[in-house]
């Protein structure tokens, strides 16, 4: 589905946690988003913040689609600021998202932080498949219940201790368990987690955040390393396979 | 709206503005970009070019710095791949040729005038590129001698882009027109820097990168205006441009088309509302062309 | 957070720049103004001076355009009146001096120099006065001049306001502090413009005028990056400082201090903000003085 | 009274007309504004638009302040857009404001537009005059009612000709027939005003708009022509006497 530049609606803007908001928002007749993709969002006039933010698709419904985002810097403090019945303006979807077809059997999903966000839409797309859901946080979990019936097992891991088992989410699980791991989080525990799915074999997929200007893969701004030369993560991103990227 | 650049028809002198635009094709889902005036590629060296390591974009107070580093697929991966779509789709091919050293320029621009373009701008101000690329765009002399050169070897009409790094850029003008530019275009980006204060480094592997967008737009624009009064050939604009009355500042102050680069990336379709407010703008005024406005504003006319 | 500035005791590295801060006493209703490391008073010349005609100020996105023209009461005037009021309020006193001509120059520094103030700074960088101020700001060997020139007469701590729009500005601060100059301070606004495209004029009666504010900041931190890399004087950072972490850039990139211009115009005690955010941020980091950070972003260290 | 600057609650924000809006602002213990004077107002985070937008008290009373404005651009659009509730930037009170003080007799008060935003006041806060209150629009009068008691006439014309007189508001009257003309309105209009007032040997206050950065007299950016000099239209008007500013 090409991507469209569209202004839309705001139908909910709820703040979930401390820093977490979620937003939806009405597509109207725009296109409908795959799991992994994201738009480009903006929701304020004038040329500071000058760029548009990259937000994943956290859900997608009835031609409408949700983002959960954590309040960063000005640009997403700004969309948390945006009222109900507000306009936000979208570019996307973009990017190609996960696989979901593809993959089978049994499923880890690991997530770390806000990371979670594509991970939901993501994990409840999967057909065929034995779901489990790793997730960490700093100190506790959030918008976990969308999940049940999606997936077989939720289990958290937080810095804090405070709730799950404390430590990283990378200690919840061994990857030699299964045949597919999706994942999307902080670099550092993608690319532990890349690595050690690599070595034991198992196949993965990771969803890579670069700093974005265009978002439709003109600007070359957004690039990773992989075996096939430099990818825009904008387009041909943000889902990689762990052995395509070099880590 | 039609414009003349330097024999070239442009449909209307809005051009988007190399590296911000890629081939054409990445913007076409969102509008018909045969449209615009004409594309401007992405900066093409004769091998190609993986570009920048690092981070290579990061948020000004309304604009952008980019460490791309002309990424690119190279001249004749440009020529099968791209060009039939930039050809096809209506709007004035422009082929930008960037390069570290003059045999890289020489053989990029023979190759390209061979091919089926209107308008070769030769990027001799890439900020992004060490031991070349601005380099030649710094001193007149340097700038001079790779006009000159690449002028010999080139058929079609040649556009220079300058750079606003230049040490005085109403004679880095001059030297280019003297070396047989057919026109100017300007600004290239500005030398800049950001320091991530949290590591306690700078933000870009490369150091220094190239700042645009809106935040430029007042020196680009007096930069412009300055050569508009120094060459005869045309000079198209550029620098910061978001709206239809940022381009028609250019316009007034002389130039004979405008480029939008970054603004591209806050609105996709952003060239169309632009052409289309220059348009009410000389309906509303009574002008019949975009040729008439041109240099308006000029104390010295 | 005590900062030492060519043998000056400032409180701390946070300068409030000339031109935009008066002579202290227009923000006293709402701050302390003594808790600033230093005042740099409104740019003084010889004779004082009307200013420029017409509209002489001019928002750009993220910046301000001023065409102020170097309006002052005269430095004997600034003696009588507004010394006192600088000198009686705690911070440490930055006489800013322009000119257009080299005579007026050694008349000012004399005069001043006399007087009970911390620093001369030399503004040879001021783009709104034709025929003078700039002109010195642009090549080497007139700066190199009456920098020399003022040397010879000025008994206190030199400090050289240097332009953005110089042609080299590595060149331009080597030259100064080869001239006597005890600290560099930089940088000054860029030469810019406006049109107004209703009126088809330009918006400046000086047709050109200069661009201020956080628009400007990577740029200038690009060149006080250089500047420091290039010179064993003290530099000064400034140009579009709005926050402690824009302020941080420039004592990361190796700057003793920083002066805020535009910035104060959006907050006007926001100089006490940048304060305590660095403050906060060496207590954060583990950091005991100020100079403990200076240029540790730097990749030539 | 010292200006301030303070961030303060808005109380209402109302739309008057098409283009006009009215904001009443809770001043907290702010300082009380005098008539004539004037805030710089923002209403926005981040460095686009960088400058506060310069804007005349309309009316005060126990602790708040009334601002009348009219969307021009960006500013003042998005001081339109600020819900009750939300919070606005004030620094001021700025500029002397008119001396009501010494203001007496036959009051002639004329307004050209959004001029009319700190006459109000200032006609209300005459005492001990006959004030006839001659006010020029566009196309329809507005907020017009607060006078009702406080001045003798009001006298309306408009471009259209839709309201009042049709025409320019300085043809509703003479000049000859007031002791004080006090005025605020487009440049041409004022000039024309002051002009006429030398001539008949009225006595004339007028007040000045200028491209304001600071507005506390720093910056010398608002600078007016008078007979002693550059003067600051921010903080040493900006109401000047016909007499003294060079029209
Ligand atoms: C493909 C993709 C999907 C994403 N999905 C989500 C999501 O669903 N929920 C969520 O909360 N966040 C998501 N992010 C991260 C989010 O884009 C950043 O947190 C956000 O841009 C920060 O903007 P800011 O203005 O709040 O912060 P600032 O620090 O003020 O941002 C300054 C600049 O840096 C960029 N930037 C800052 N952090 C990042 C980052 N981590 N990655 C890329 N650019 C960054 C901004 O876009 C902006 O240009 C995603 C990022 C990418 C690349
Ligand atoms: C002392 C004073 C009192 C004022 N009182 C009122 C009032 O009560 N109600 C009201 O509606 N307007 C008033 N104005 C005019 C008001 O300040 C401008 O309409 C407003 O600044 C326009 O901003 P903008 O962003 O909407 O327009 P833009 O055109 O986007 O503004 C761009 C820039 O130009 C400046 N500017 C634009 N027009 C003017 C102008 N006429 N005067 C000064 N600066 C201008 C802006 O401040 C800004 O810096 C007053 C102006 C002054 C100087
Ligand atoms: C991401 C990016 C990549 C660019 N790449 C090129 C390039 O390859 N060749 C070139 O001549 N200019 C390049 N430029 C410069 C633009 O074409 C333009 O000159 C500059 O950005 C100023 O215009 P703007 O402010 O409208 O963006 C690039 C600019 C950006 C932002
Ligand atoms: C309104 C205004 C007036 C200024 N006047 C002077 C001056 O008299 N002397 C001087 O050296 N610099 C003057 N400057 C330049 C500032 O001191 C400073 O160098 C410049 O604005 C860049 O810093 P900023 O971006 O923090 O404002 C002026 C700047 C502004 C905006
Ligand atoms: S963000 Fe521009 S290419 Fe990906
Ligand atoms: S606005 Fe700065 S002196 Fe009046």
């Amino acid at each position: 589905m090409p991507a469209a530049y569209t202004v839309n609606k705001i139908l909910q803007n709820d703040r979930v946690t401390e820093t977490v908001y979620k937003m939806k928002v009405d597509l109207g007749g725009a296109p409908q988003p795959a799991p992994g993709q994201f738009y480009m969002v903006r929701g304020w006039e004038g040329n500071d913040p000058l760029l548009s933010r990259p937000i994943s698709v956290s859900d997608a419904g009835e031609g409408t689609v949700t983002f959960l985002y954590e309040v960063r810097g000005r640009g997403t403090r700004l969309l948390s600021q945006l009222p109900a019945g507000g306009q936000v303006s979208l570019l996307g979807p973009a990017g190609t998202g996960f696989p979901v077809g593809e993959v089978s059997g049994r499923v880890a999903v690991v997530t770390g932080g806000i990371g979670l966000a594509p991970m939901i839409y993501t994990a409840k797309s999967l057909q065929n498949c034995q779901v489990d859901f790793f997730c960490g946080f700093r100190d506790q979990s959030y918008e976990l219940e969308g999940l049940q019936g999606a997936v077989q097992r939720v289990a958290v891991a937080t810095d804090s201790g405070r709730e799950g088992q404390k430590g990283f989410v990378t200690d919840l699980f061994s990857v030699a368990d299964y045949d597919w791991v999706l994942t999307c989080g902080p670099q550092v525990m993608m690319e532990k987690l890349g690595r050690a799915c690599l070595d034991a074999g198992i196949r993965c997929l990771l969803s890579l955040e670069r700093h974005m200007a265009c978002g439709v893969g003109a600007c070359l701004g957004c690039t990773c390393k992989t075996a096939h030369g430099a990818k825009c993560v904008c387009k041909e991103g943000p889902v990689f396979r762990a052995e395509e990227v070099i880590l | 709206m039609r414009t003349d650049l330097c024999g070239v028809e442009l449909k209307n002198p809005v051009i988007a503005a190399s590296g911000t635009f890629g081939f054409g094709q990445e913007f076409a889902p969102f509008f018909d970009v045969g449209r615009l005036g004409g594309i401007s590629s992405k900066g093409l060296t004769m091998g190609g070019k993986y570009g920048n390591e690092g981070q290579r974009i990061c948020e000004t107070p309304s604009g952008v710095i980019n460490s791309i580093g002309l990424q690119n697929p190279g001249v004749e991966a440009f020529l099968r791949d791209d060009l039939p779509f930039m050809r096809r789709c209506g709007a004035a091919v422009i082929a930008n040729l960037g390069g570290s050293d003059l045999q890289g320029y020489l053989d990029g621009a023979a190759l390209l005038s061979e091919a089926d373009i209107d308008i070769l701008e030769l990027n001799i101000s890439c900020p992004n590129v060490k031991a070349g690329g601005m380099a030649f765009g710094i001193q007149c002399q340097s700038a001079h001698q790779v006009v000159s050169a690449v002028r010999k070897v080139c058929k079609k009409p040649l556009m220079v882009k300058l750079s606003p790094n230049a040490e005085n850029i109403v004679e880095m003008a001059r030297a280019c027109e003297d070396a047989g530019a057919d026109a100017l275009s300007l600004v290239n980006t500005f030398q800049a820097m950001a320091i991530d204060v949290e590591r306690r480094q700078p933000v870009f592997a490369n150091l220094f990168a190239g700042l645009s967008g809106p935040a430029i737009r007042p020196i680009a624009l007096r930069m412009v205006y300055q050569v508009c009064g120094a060459v005869k050939i045309p000079v198209v604009g550029l620098g910061g441009i978001a709206s239809a009355s940022d381009a028609l500042e250019f316009l007034l102050a002389g130039a004979t088309a405008v480029q939008v680069g970054t603004a591209n990336f806050v609105k996709p379709d952003i060239c169309l509302d632009i052409i289309d407010g220059i348009d009410r703008y000389l309906e509303r005024h009574g002008f019949a062309a975009v040729s008439e406005i041109r240099g308006l504003a000029r104390t010295d006319r």
